[in-house]
């Protein structure tokens, strides 16, 4: 196995793992060896970065067998930064994830809940790595249906329904998606990606393109909870147990986005989606609506996991914002708010499930004055709402700063404002549990509860820690972007 | 020769059709679950046996007329068995038949 | 130790520091020394920058660089020093004020008082010493969010209410307009460093520089122009150490510092002259003041009068500002160090008799400078400072401010100078009265259940010696001008 | 003749399309859907697509069936009508359709050998397997060596769905010999039921070892496979079924199928490969394929039966005692 | 075939997705949107097996003397996303099991009367 294997290897990991989990007995077994796999895979995915940044795009053709007859995974700098949140969000969340899968779920499904966290891994880097139109479907279906299982195991009921609607509206998007490629298929005759952009502008104008343009893009956007196709996100991250929440919010929507970004600007071309097809005002009008709406929801949220679900339906319309302004400042700025909401929501989420850890419960009512209690706890999760909100030398503000700038750029006024001021939106929902840690009594329930073992801050931490660094220098992620960008819309030139 | 077997086979293809239309003729006629079953099961195995038979004929001596044959043998038996396990089921259920009133009294 | 350390030093020490002092949390005599200790070695580090910078040069360091032309950097010019000797020298009078106050009213927290108080100090220094608006900006939210701990510090329900005020209004400005001016400055011109003569100069028509400017005015929302001004009285809900350092210093200070900067650095004082928008919103400050003051007039409450007088006295130094001229400059400049020893002062004051008496009310403090004699003789200082009679600070800076006035012939400034001058006499003066001349009546003495050990007397002698040593600064600084004169001189360029 | 099939076909799905969208019993819903996809089977075949329509025929109207019905057994088999009014819903689909009838437009016709789907890569799918390959059913070679990569992903699929029902519904042991009583009556069905296990058996392994030559593969042959063991289930009652086929052995069975795939991957890559390259598996590159092919097959049936044979062990578990 | 008549599959084959698709989405009963998902699934595969056919076409099996071949590829493709759809079914109807044992019901109406309360 050489260095040329990698692309591969990242993906197979973690699917030889699952089966390997599922044989094991002792479910701290099945965790070691879920922690090796995703370890692995981080591992990985840094040489990949490494090596997509010196040699350019990879390719690597499954079975031998060359494009467009064969599979073939390709990797550009956009998917290398994919690969990279998801190996980052995974390896940080596994070693957390013993101690609160011991206390949120039952002892004889910890085996495997292992089994299915490596199975969506692997159905996430899956989609992110291919280039083949209908593997790609294959994948989001690894990764979909095992996070339904990942999200049903949460330890309320409501955990069982919430997974329910989204396995309907999962399934639903998907064979959207299905339809899409189906048509796609039709006109060309071919599935791989490059493949199919090369031969699209051919019959680019005919209305059964447009109809798998329309398919696909519906069926995406369900995956990427895009307002108002986000019903099945906010019951699913509350619900699920806290470190699905945080590995599925970091990582399975921004999937998505990158997902609707390949086929818009990869496979369908700037061209055809944005001229032809005017998705860039769709798109914006739908970001902008969802970021007002979903803040404003979050805001009478009484539940924090709720309430962050929604910050996570707004924090998606950043992303789509700064892609409908088709333009290499406005993508790139998704990118790097992908990669940064990634970050931030993992670690608020992490820090979610410490106090779901001691507190038994995501209520704001019920933490009164638990900032006194699990100080560090709090303080990563003000970090993280800092971040969130965009404070200068966090990552969030450089995601803001950079779509801000983009907006401008494109001309687009309102949009600065209203980038600006629905951030305080989010000062508003996250200083409400600010205040309700920080300033109220401790019940007398509180007097047991202490802070999270080490094991669960120092992965909360090292997220805090990424953000920190980010917003403290953040040449690396805006280079990669940025060339990331570049072959996005590079592409599309052509 | 191959005239008389052609005609053959499609009097047995029409005459299985024939005993098939009149099986789903009695499922919709008869009045109780019993009854319909009753009509079902009977036409249906004749009706699939004559349209297999009809296709043997057509088939000639090939491994299509093996796989006919092993399909006649699944059909003789899987055919009553279902309706046996359906009726017991029904039984079972305390379906009761629907008997004539006359003759009741 | 080279000028670029030392200013690293600066701004790093204050910042560093609450790890000495959390650690020394068990042992409140240490940990206040650890406080002592870090604010007089920072003002000794500050100090010795002066001379370097009176000698025209300017110390600059970068640290990091988050977005490529964005630094953050610092660079240390005549305004930056004036400013950061001003709050580093404040920072030890208002430590020793902080001990003697805290300890007698029992407060709790008081580590996590001391730390964010050190890191509020450090923002400051890191505001005082930004290189360029990116950096200013960056310091600029780390003070608000340090400080509001210190402002909530009670826990109490009012306390939560004025914090969320603060941080809303505060943050809000300056992410809604400065981040959004800031935002646009950069796509215009590429950078945000501080330049003299500005930036944005030949870069933009007027117009556009017109709405940035009132970005700018509007979004340093610390400066406390109406009708962003509604975060300083509801800051008032802090202990009065705080209300003395941050919200008559520190906090506020910052906000017309940047004031300054902008107009200085961004803009240019030439070029804005010649944009219409600066006019209007000079007379934006001027009804300001005024209004400020007339309120400030209605108020019974010692710190909410003290807290509307700040946000008047604030519109002075954005009014010389946007006069736009070197004297004016000058006069802004002297006002921000006039102007916080009085206000500082006056806190102090109004701490001491809450200390001393539990009283708040002006209308209840019949007779009081018979038994804080030290004390109300501090105050009567503080508040002819503040209207400005000579042999007080508030005399030289308002002396520059009227000629800056009288230099652009801008009639409303100079009769708004004047008017506001009769309304600060209106409204300190009385307190003064009532103090001195008026005979106690009922409270003092007879309250029932009341402490009669801490009604006959003085404050904590740490408290009434802090507010002797910034009174005295008050007389001083009118006698010896000099050090803020200078700076000020070598910043505008020119003589008086 | 086929165009006539096709359309009485298409027309017979919608009828029952229609009567399972109205049907209030849950019951007769499952039967419909069985009927509708047992149709679709038979309009695959019309088709020409006769791997997909065993595997239809298997999957869709075998399994789906039985899990749809082992699912009532275990809920309710009536519907309640439905409160709100179906507007929403109705205007969603109408525009959907609309949107899809749109892009039939420019369709390329049905059957039209001029549709760029015969003119670009397949072709060469149809053209080189004899020589690439070297196995007649061009299907089994796309599926299990051109694109076996998605066959992969396939089994994964069916691999979490394995590990999601039974971490959702956990599995309980039954007593050892006890035989549902409601069987036990049913004399006939247990001696057909003995007298159909092995052929069935016999006819997976047929239908498992042909797949190279005729329609077939490891799926078709792992959901029959599976079929064999229900009905040894349902006729003797589940504990028999399981002191036949414990269920520790079917989850070392489903992780001993992937693993043989992602194996045969490996041992490719390790030598010298890319991954899942049969080529060098051999010394020639023909037989190399076919070692592969049949290893990933076997690999595929295993899962697919013991996954089946799982889901259906861990529904059933659910069931009070003595229920059928 | 050619006009109109040419797409006529299509289009039936259209209708029957959209009844598939109506029955998840209008149906509150939980079993039946599963039903409602496994037609509407199906129907598409139906749609990918017609664009496979060629006129006067076999089966993908290579034979000596036939010259045309319909598609292979959409037959594994499908073959693949039956096998989804299986997956998704049982996961689905595991799912309904667990629902109905912890609301006591399936119907999505009364469901979710009952998260109301909780």
């Amino acid at each position: 196995m050489l260095i040329s294997d990698l692309p591969v290897l990242q993906v197979v990991i973690p699917l030889a793992a699952a089966p390997v989990c599922l044989l094991l007995r002792n479910p701290r077994h099945a965790w070691a060896c879920a922690l090796i796999a995703s370890w692995l895979v981080l591992a990985i995915a840094l040489m990949l970065v490494q090596r997509v940044h010196a040699v350019g795009t990879l390719s690597y053709a499954i079975g031998a067998w060359v494009a467009p007859w064969g599979i073939e995974y390709r990797i550009d700098m956009a998917g290398a930064l994919m690969v990279l949140v998801v190996a980052i969000i995974g390896a940080l969340v596994m070693p957390f994830a013993r101690r609160s899968i011991e206390h949120e779920i039952l002892e004889k499904c910890t085996g495997l809940f292992y089994t299915c966290y490596l199975l969506c891994l692997c159905g996430l880097l899956g989609m992110v790595v291919t280039g083949d139109a209908f593997n790609l479907f294959v994948f989001l279906e690894i990764s979909s249906l095992s996070s339904y299982v990942l999200i049903s195991l949460g330890s309320r009921r409501r955990a069982l329904t919430a997974a329910y609607q989204y396995l309907i509206m999962g399934t639903i998007g998907a064979t959207f998606i299905l339809i899409g490629v189906g048509l796609l298929y039709m006109m060309t005759g071919t599935l791989n990606m490059v493949d199919l952009s090369q031969r699209l502008p051919e019959v680019a104008n005919t209305r059964t393109i447009m109809a798998a343009f329309a398919f696909v893009t519906v069926g995406v956007s369900i995956k990427l909870a895009l307002f108002p196709l986000h019903q099945w996100l906010p019951n699913a991250y509350t619900d699920a147990p806290s470190v699905v929440s945080a590995f599925i919010a970091a990582t399975a929507t921004k999937v998505g986005v990158y997902v609707l970004l390949r086929f818009f600007f990869t496979v369908f071309g700037m061209q055809f989606s944005f001229d032809a097809m005017h998705v860039g005002e769709i798109l914006m009008l739908l970001a902008v609506a969802g970021i007002l709406i979903a803040s404003l929801v979050a805001v009478f949220q009484d539940n924090v996991k709720r309430m962050l679900a929604y910050s996570s339906v707004a924090q998606i319309g950043y992303i789509i914002l700064g892609i409908s302004m088709a333009s290499a400042a406005g993508v790139s700025a998704g990118m790097i708010h992908l990669f940064n909401h990634a970050m931030i929501k993992g670690a608020l989420f992490l820090a979610i499930g410490c106090i779901f850890l001691r507190l038994g419960s995501a209520e704001l009512r019920d933490m009164h004055g638990l900032a006194r209690h699990m100080p560090w706890t709090m303080a990563a999760f003000v970090a993280g709402g800092l971040s969130l909100i965009g404070i200068p030398l966090t990552s969030g503000f450089i995601s803001k700063w950079y779509l801000a700038s983009a907006a401008l750029s494109g001309g687009y006024w309102p949009l600065v404002v209203l980038i600006l001021a629905s951030s305080l939106i989010g000062l508003i929902y996250m200083w409400r549990v600010v205040e309700v840690a920080y300033f109220h009594v401790p019940g007398t329930m509180m007097h047991k509860v202490r802070e999270a073992p080490a094991v669960m801050l120092i992965p909360t931490w090292l997220l805090i820690g990424i953000n920190l660094y980010v917003g403290m220098d953040a040449s690396l992620i805006t280079d990669i972007t940025r060339q990331g960008a570049e072959i996005l819309i590079g592409e599309a030139l052509q | 020769m191959e005239t008389v077997i052609y005609i053959l086979s499609w009097i047995f293809l029409l005459g299985g059709a024939i005993f098939l239309l009149v099986g789903a003729i009695g499922i919709l006629r008869f009045p109780d679950f019993y009854t319909r079953l009753h009509a079902v099961s009977v036409c249906d195995t004749m009706g699939a046996g004559l349209v297999l038979a009809g296709l043997m004929l057509q088939g000639g001596f090939s491994l299509v007329t093996v796989k006919l044959l092993l399909i006649f043998y699944f059909m003789i038996f899987t055919g009553p068995t279902a309706v046996h396990a359906l009726a017991q089921a029904a039984l079972q259920g305390k379906l009761k038949p629907v008997v004539d009133e006359h003759e009741q009294q | 130790m080279s000028p670029e350390l030392t200013v690293l030093a600066c701004v790093a020490l204050p910042l560093l520091a609450p790890a000495l002092i959390t650690a020394l949390h068990r042992w409140p005599n240490p940990r206040e020394t650890a406080t002592l200790l870090t604010s007089g070695c920072l003002f000794l580090l500050v100090y010795s920058l002066h001379d370097d910078v009176l000698r025209g040069s300017r110390p600059a360091i970068d640290l990091a660089e988050p977005l490529p032309g964005l630094k953050i950097g610092f660079e240390v010019e005549p305004l930056g020093m004036l400013f950061a000797l001003l709050a580093s020298f404040l920072w030890i009078v208002t430590s020793v004020y902080s001990i003697g106050y805290l300890r007698s009213h029992h407060e709790w927290r008081q580590t996590s008082y001391y730390s964010y108080f050190a890191v509020a100090l450090g923002s400051a220094m890191g505001i005082a010493f930004a290189g360029n608006m990116f950096t200013l900006f960056v310091f600029y939210e780390l003070l608000t969010l340090s400080t509001y701990p210190l402002v909530t510090h009670a826990g109490d329900d009012n306390a939560r209410e004025g914090g969320r005020m603060y941080l809303g209004y505060l943050l809000g400005t300056s992410i809604i307009l400065l981040l959004l001016a800031l935002v646009w400055t950069w796509s215009l011109t590429g950078t945000l460093d501080f330049r003299a003569g500005g930036i944005l100069e030949g870069v933009v028509t007027p117009g556009v520089a017109g709405i940035l400017l009132v970005l700018y005015i509007f979004g340093i929302g610390k400066a406390a122009v109406m009708p962003f001004h509604l975060w300083l009285p509801a800051a008032m809900v802090a202990p009065t150490p705080v209300s003395a350092l941050l919200h008559a210093v520190a906090v506020v200070k910052a906000g017309v510092f940047t004031v300054l900067k902008v107009v200085i650095y961004i803009f240019g004082i030439d070029f804005l002259a010649n944009i219409p928008v600066t006019q209007w919103l000079m007379y934006v400050a001027a009804a300001t003041i005024l209004l400020a003051a007339i309120v400030a007039l209605r108020q019974d409450n010692l710190k909410l009068r003290l807290a509307w007088s700040t946000i008047s006295q604030l519109s002075y130094i954005v009014m010389c500002a946007l006069l736009v001229t070197p004297l004016g400059i000058v006069g802004g400049g002297m006002h921000i160090v006039m102007h916080g020893f009085a206000k500082i002062t006056l806190f102090f004051c109004a701490g001491a008799i809450l200390t001393a008496t539990h009283k708040t009310r002006i209308s209840e403090l019949n007779g009081i400078g018979r038994h804080m004699p030290w004390t109300m003789a501090a105050f009567t200082v503080g508040a002819l400072s503040m209207i400005g009679i000579p042999p007080t600070a508030g005399f030289i800076s308002k002396w520059y401010i009227l000629l800056g006035a009288i230099e652009t012939r801008e009639a409303v400034a100079a009769g708004v100078i004047i008017m506001s001058t009769l309304l600060n006499a209106a409204y300190f003066l009385p307190i003064v009265y009532v103090a001195f001349f008026r005979t106690p009546n009922d409270t003092l003495e007879s309250m029932p259940g009341h402490n009669t050990r801490d009604t006959d007397g003085e404050a904590p002698p740490l408290v009434v010696l802090a507010l002797t040593v910034t009174a005295a600064g008050t007389l001083a600084l009118f006698f010896l001008p000099d050090l803020p004169l200078d700076l000020m001189l070598q910043l505008s360029g020119g003589s008086p | 003749m086929e165009i006539l099939i096709d359309t009485i076909l298409l027309v017979l799905l919608m009828i029952t399309g229609f009567s399972i969208v109205r049907m209030r019993s849950l019951l007769a819903a499952t039967m419909l859907t069985s009927i509708y996809s047992l149709l679709s089977a038979s309009l695959f075949v019309v088709l020409d697509a006769v791997d997909v329509a065993l595997t239809e025929a298997a999957i869709g109207a075998g399994i789906s069936t039985i899990l749809l019905l082992a699912t009532i057994a275990l809920t309710t088999d009536r519907e309640k009508p439905p409160q709100r009014t179906p507007m929403l819903p109705l205007i969603v689909v109408i525009i959907t359709g609309m949107a899809l009838i749109y892009g039939t437009l420019d369709m390329p016709h049905f059957g039209n050998p001029q549709a760029p789907v015969h003119l670009h890569v397949a072709p060469a799918y149809l053209h080189d397997t004899p020589g690439e390959i070297g196995i007649p059913n061009v299907v089994t070679s796309v599926l299990a060596s051109y694109r076996g990569y998605d066959t992969l992903g396939e089994l994964a699929v069916i691999f979490t769905a394995g590990a999601g029902v039974l971490t959702l519904l956990g599995y309980r042991t039954r007593g050892g010999n006890s035989m549902d009583p409601g069987i036990r009556k049913l004399l006939i069905l247990r001696v057909i039921g003995k007298l159909f296990f092995p052929l069935i058996l016999l006819f997976a392994l047929y239908v498992q070892f042909h797949g190279d030559y005729g329609p077939g593969g490891g799926f078709q042959a792992g959901v029959i496979f599976a079929t064999g063991f229900i009905l040894y289930a349902l006729a003797f009652g589940l504990g028999n079924a399981q002191r036949l086929i414990p269920h520790q052995l079917l989850r070392i069975m489903v992780a001993f199928g992937m693993l043989l795939y992602i194996g045969v991957g490996i041992e490719s890559m390790l030598l010298g490969g890319k991954f899942l390259e049969y080529n060098v598996l051999a010394d020639d590159p023909v037989s190399g394929q076919h070692l592969g092919i049949i290893l990933i097959e076997l690999g595929v049936g295993i899962t697919v039966a013991s996954v089946m044979l799982m889901i259906y062990y861990v529904f059933r578990s659910r069931q009070p005692e003595g229920d059928l | 075939m050619s006009g109109l008549l040419g797409l006529y599959n299509y289009w039936i084959v259209i209708i029957l997705m959209m009844t598939g698709f109506y029955a998840v989405i209008a149906r509150p009963n939980l079993i039946k949107q599963i039903i409602g998902l496994f037609i509407f699934q199906t129907s598409v595969f139906i749609l990918f097996i017609s664009m496979a056919n060629i006129e006067g076409g076999t089966a993908p099996i290579i034979k000596e003397g036939i010259r045309l071949y319909s598609n292979p590829l959409p037959h594994v493709l499908i073959l693949t996303a039956i096998v989804v759809s299986l997956a998704t079914t049982a996961l689905g109807l595991a799912l309904v099991v667990r629902i109905k044992e912890a609301y006591g019901t399936i119907n999505e109406d009364n469901i979710h009367v009952q998260d109301e309360e909780d």
